[in-house]
């Protein structure tokens, strides 16, 4: 993908997508984290990172909706979405270690990850913080008269940045391709969104003529339809969408944060993951379906178990940066 | 450190910085009913490092808000409440964010006592954070303070120990201007001798950690330490630092600082701010405009790097100012001499 | 009004307001505004001011609704809002030539003014700049347990800025007794508002939950009552309103701006005079409900002509600020 | 002045501050597709001050984009524009209103080059306003430049002449980094000869106005034209004083600086900026530092008062350096000498 380069007429994705691409995809975000985890409790990873177990439905969902020219922007819970649009987990790996491998040479860390190749503009650590440049993406792919769309994924927390509500207005004025994929997992940090947001989130989408959508976040499928019917009407100049995700994290805002009964149960977090995990669940209709059989996906998973070992085990070898890395890339 | 003025105070027990500082807002809001904390995750959770924690449990949640994630509307309430009648908290979670409550803080906070003739007033204390080396990245790790300091109207307080941090919050709460108190998240778990009694330290008055004779080191929050800890290991060699705390940076009590440079006839000054238009600029110029028929050598400056803070650890450690490069730095401007050693 | 003292017990205003008297509030806001413009022509007025001429009515029509212990905080446009609740214009008028009398000793100038005796807080130069304060009051006089409300004026420019729906969705969820009151005159400065505001403004304030009402801002009574029922559901502790007030300016964004055939035409401004205007409205309804006789309200308006002289000329005779004055109310 | 490189650029025009502003996008918006500007009453109005009056009739709507209110949300759309293919110029109509888009800003624009490893860019131009004097009272006259000059990724330019203001925005437009443009509002009307043929002046060169052996005077925008009238009095008084405009705050072009002190062995800084915490005490500092072995007195630096800017025009005229307070500071400076006079 290059900018200037315009992109070939791409019409709405046609005929299904690949339903096991798509569960596979869903289960390297789940192993890929179960490693970052592992990495932070040995003490090999810098900082926290952001967990985005158990919302693998909607990264995997929306991205398989979207070309490799297609713009995404992230959250400070982005490791999904940049593996969805893409990304080597190798390449991760190394970024969330602070090695020069990494997608930004050890400079972003987890909250940064960008990866233009593949049309992600980054995570972003301020909430919020990647809705301008989502919109300001569409606008470009406008003025370029490309059909490229850009996805501003945000979290339910950012419906209490204002900044939202004034790129959805000017998205909507001037027609922008842009998908706004607000992944509602109940919570921001440590407070339970009824607590912080007044009315309902669609409302406030479709109180700027933006067509506004709630989705089984755990259904990779209704995700992918959703955002494929956002997709073509993008492309084809008709504006923005807004589409509300339900979804949950099985573990704490970050890596710390593991004493969590003050906010919310056990149970409740038990709930979510034997009732509506997406993989268990896209997994037992794959099998229905007759597009997979157990044996099969128990040896997927062994496979991408074994790659994603792989993987860290490259990026823990990998050398850090030169020292003199610290002061490159200020300016361009 | 100050002694403790009274007799009573000199019963001490030790504290964390961040058991001070919610000693201090703890003890205020029982003082007066007017004080309330408003923020994100400041309630149950005590916001991320936990220094609030107790307070919604003793004060409720009707003064102890938890707020959207909005700082600029939660700020500006701020300054609304404080114009009628409160005394609001308002917690920032990391100074980072700043940047989307500037124009709440400088252009309605820091201006309405002024615009409106001094008829309307805004008592508001914004508490925020500062500090690199979390592995946090560019944005949550950056020292934002030298942005609040050049607003005419905003006071600004860098505490650097849990003493400090008390009597500064206190007093910052009490005080009728808009208040902006940055807490080096590094430095929550530091601790400090604290007096049982109460007590308050008023705004603008500078501190000397350490006296000496042979260089000034003017360092502000957490870059104390850092200037402690050099001085000490200097003082094997020969060089008496002197370690003077501004404390605020607004007020800024420019006397104490040009004094001591004008005894010790050198001076380091060290901020973890970026050096470039950073505070440590504005010290800088002030001690070497003061003290300027003094000095023996040129003032020097250390700050973060004019980079923004990478992730990986081996380079963000290379970022900010640390004991060895304050040494380094001191050891280069007393030419290896102390002031005896020339005299 | 203090705000320490818990205002007494403040029921909903009942009975009829006296219509006569908000008919002299409009008046002398007219009035008012032609010497201001008066003023700046003759080049005894530093600076600019931005005349509210035509969009008296929702001035007094809010602040007809409101107790002196109730605060406004107002905008650019704020010259009617102050006097309507209850200003001296010779203080003003002081104030907006900066001298030692004004409102705020001359340092504030016209978009300014405050006035804490009569509960405003301020006109603020920020588009949006004050709904912050307006909502922090709100939440100030819940803390204290007053019957108070707080109005917040804005125009229909700040329906873009983000921090409207950031203090919207606190006062909706913590239902504050705010009142926000949108003057919509078509422009933000020299653009039309139908250019950069997407879907129906009502929408955006229901979004939040908040009960949301279209007025028309040139009759007096109906802005009237719509604000007492707001600020009667306000007092009573269930929460914010929002009045969308269609109204007009008939000058120009500000005094200087003489030319502005470029964004809108001398008819429409025409048709709003003379088919539209709020003063000329009631004054047809008083004579008509037999409330006033026309000589009478010629007397008063000559009456008022002559209060306004002598105010501005006050105001010119008046003394500057003493220059130490310059950096004194720095800090409190 | 500097002259002009080339022989071609010896055809000159007198164009005002605005006019060569205009030139120089209205150039670049011809030259590249890509560029385009964006903000608040910038199409049919031209912007208040009718800056880019022309350019939508000239380009089009698609082109010169009239938005909304909404100053955090377009500054970030000029983001994302810039990080995918486009040169966006962003207007923020007064420079008191960046506070409302500095998380834009500092937090996104600035960082992301540095955070992503240097694989996105952001060739984004902003445009914005200061100075006071125009009785526009405490939020409409303000001269923030030092915000956006201590975070490191942005570059920033403060023009003092039409010559260097069409030079220096056609190299903001065509730079890589994020760039901040700050028009002094009360400059527009001021005339000068600017090439007719095409050309650019690098950023981080400082520009010596006029040269002189006694006193440098380091003044940026609009306060150069004060350290040139002043200079022009004070040589009928036998001080000969060096007017070096840095003209980008970042980069900043120490050498030059420092160098003209070194000649001069005085300085007094100039900038409009609040005194304290401003772009002063940078400049100051590192002459302070540079020069000090050559230094004959301290740096002084003059700046607006540490207040709100004040409504009354007999108060708003004492906050800002003139040529009054500056020719005072520079003959107390000399002590009433001329270096030839000491030798
Ligand atoms: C502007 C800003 N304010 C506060 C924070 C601190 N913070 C980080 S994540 C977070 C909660 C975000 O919640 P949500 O958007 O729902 O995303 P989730 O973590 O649930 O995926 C907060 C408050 C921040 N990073 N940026
Ligand atoms: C944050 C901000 N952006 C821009 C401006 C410049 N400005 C002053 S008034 C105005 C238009 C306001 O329009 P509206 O809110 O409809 O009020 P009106 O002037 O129509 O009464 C603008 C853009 C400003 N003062 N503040
Ligand atoms: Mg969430
Ligand atoms: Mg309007």
């Amino acid at each position: 993908m290059t900018d200037t380069q315009a992109a070939v007429s791409t019409p709405a994705l046609e005929g299904s997508p690949d339903w096991l691409r798509a569960y596979r995809l869903m289960l390297s975000i789940r192993l890929f984290e179960d490693r970052v985890n592992d990495l932070y409790q040995r003490k090999i990873m810098p900082g926290l990172a952001h967990l985005s177990s158990g919302e693998e439905g909607v990264a995997v969902g929306v991205c398989t909706a979207l070309h490799d020219d297609d713009y995404i922007t992230s959250t400070h819970r982005g490791h999904g979405h940049c593996l969805a649009k893409g990304a080597e987990p190798k390449l991760m790996f190394a970024e969330l270690l602070g090695k020069a491998a990494g997608y930004c040479g050890g400079k972003g860390g987890s909250m940064h990850i960008a990866d233009q190749q593949r049309g992600n503009l980054g995570a972003n650590a301020i909430v919020g913080g990647s809705l301008g440049i989502a919109t300001g993406a569409g606008l470009s792919i406008k003025q370029r008269g490309t059909t490229q769309v850009a996805v501003s994924f945000i979290g339910d927390g950012a419906l209490g940045q204002g900044v939202l509500y004034e790129v959805m207005n000017m998205a909507s004025l001037w027609q922008l391709p842009v998908i706004y994929v607000c992944e509602n997992n109940l919570y921001g940090e440590y407070t339970l969104g009824s607590e912080t947001i007044a009315g309902q989130p669609l409302d406030r989408a479709a109180a700027f003529a933006i067509p506004a959508l709630e989705v089984d976040g755990q259904d990779v499928r209704a995700v992918y339809r959703a955002t494929a019917e956002a997709v073509a009407r993008a492309r084809r100049g008709e504006g923005p969408s807004f589409l509300l995700c339900s979804t949950y994290r099985y573990f704490g805002h970050h890596v710390g944060d593991v004493d969590r009964g003050y906010y919310r149960s056990r149970d409740e977090e038990q709930l979510w993951r034997t009732q509506r995990d997406p993989i268990t669940l896209a997994r037992v209709w794959l099998e229905a379906e007759g597009l997979a059989d157990s044996a099969g996906l128990e040896e997927l998973a062994d496979q991408l178990g074994r790659e994603l070992e792989a993987a860290a085990e490259f990026a823990i070898a990998a050398p850090f940066p030169e020292l003199d890395q610290v002061a490159t890339d200020v300016f361009a | 450190m100050s002694l403790p003025e009274t007799e009573v105070e000199a019963v001490t027990e030790e504290l964390t910085m961040a058991q001070a500082i919610r000693q201090a807002i703890a003890e205020e809001m029982r003082r007066d009913e007017s004080v309330f904390v408003i923020g994100e995750d400041v309630a149950e959770a005590g916001t991320p490092f936990k220094v609030l924690s107790g307070l919604v449990e003793e004060f409720g949640t009707a003064r102890v808000l938890d707020t959207p994630i909005s700082e600029p509307g939660f700020t500006g309430m701020g300054v609304g409440a404080a114009m009628t009648g409160r005394r609001p908290v308002v917690d920032i979670m990391f100074g980072d964010f700043l940047g989307l409550a500037m124009d709440q803080i400088a252009n309605q906070a820091a201006k309405v006592h002024y615009m409106s003739g001094g008829k309307l007033s805004v008592p508001l204390t914004i508490r925020t954070t500062m500090g690199a080396t979390r592995r946090s990245a560019a944005q949550h790790s950056q020292s934002l303070h030298a942005w609040v300091s050049h607003i005419p109207g905003l006071k600004v307080v860098l505490p650097s120990t849990p003493y400090d941090a008390k009597g500064l919050m206190k007093s910052a709460i009490r005080d009728n201007s808009p208040v902006v108190f940055f807490e080096d998240k590094m430095n929550y778990q530091q601790r400090g001798q604290v007096p049982v009694a109460e007590y308050t330290l008023p705004l603008g008055v500078a501190d000397i950690k350490r006296p000496g004779r042979d260089v000034s080191l003017i360092a502000t929050s957490s870059m104390v330490l850092v200037a402690l800890e050099v001085a000490q290991v200097l003082a094997d060699e020969g060089i008496e630092c002197e370690v003077v705390d501004p404390r605020t940076t607004v007020p800024l009590d420019r006397e104490t600082l040009i004094e001591s440079v004008r005894r010790t006839s050198r001076a380091v000054v060290v901020d973890e701010g970026h050096r470039s238009y950073g505070v440590g600029a504005e010290l800088a110029a002030v001690v070497a405009e003061g003290a300027f028929y003094f000095l023996d050598a040129p003032v020097r400056r250390l700050g973060a790097m004019d980079v923004p803070i990478p992730f990986s650890p081996v380079l963000e450690d290379l970022t900010v100012p640390t004991a060895e490069t304050l040494a380094e730095t001191v050891r280069e401007l007393c030419g290896g001499k102390t002031r005896e050693g020339r005299a």
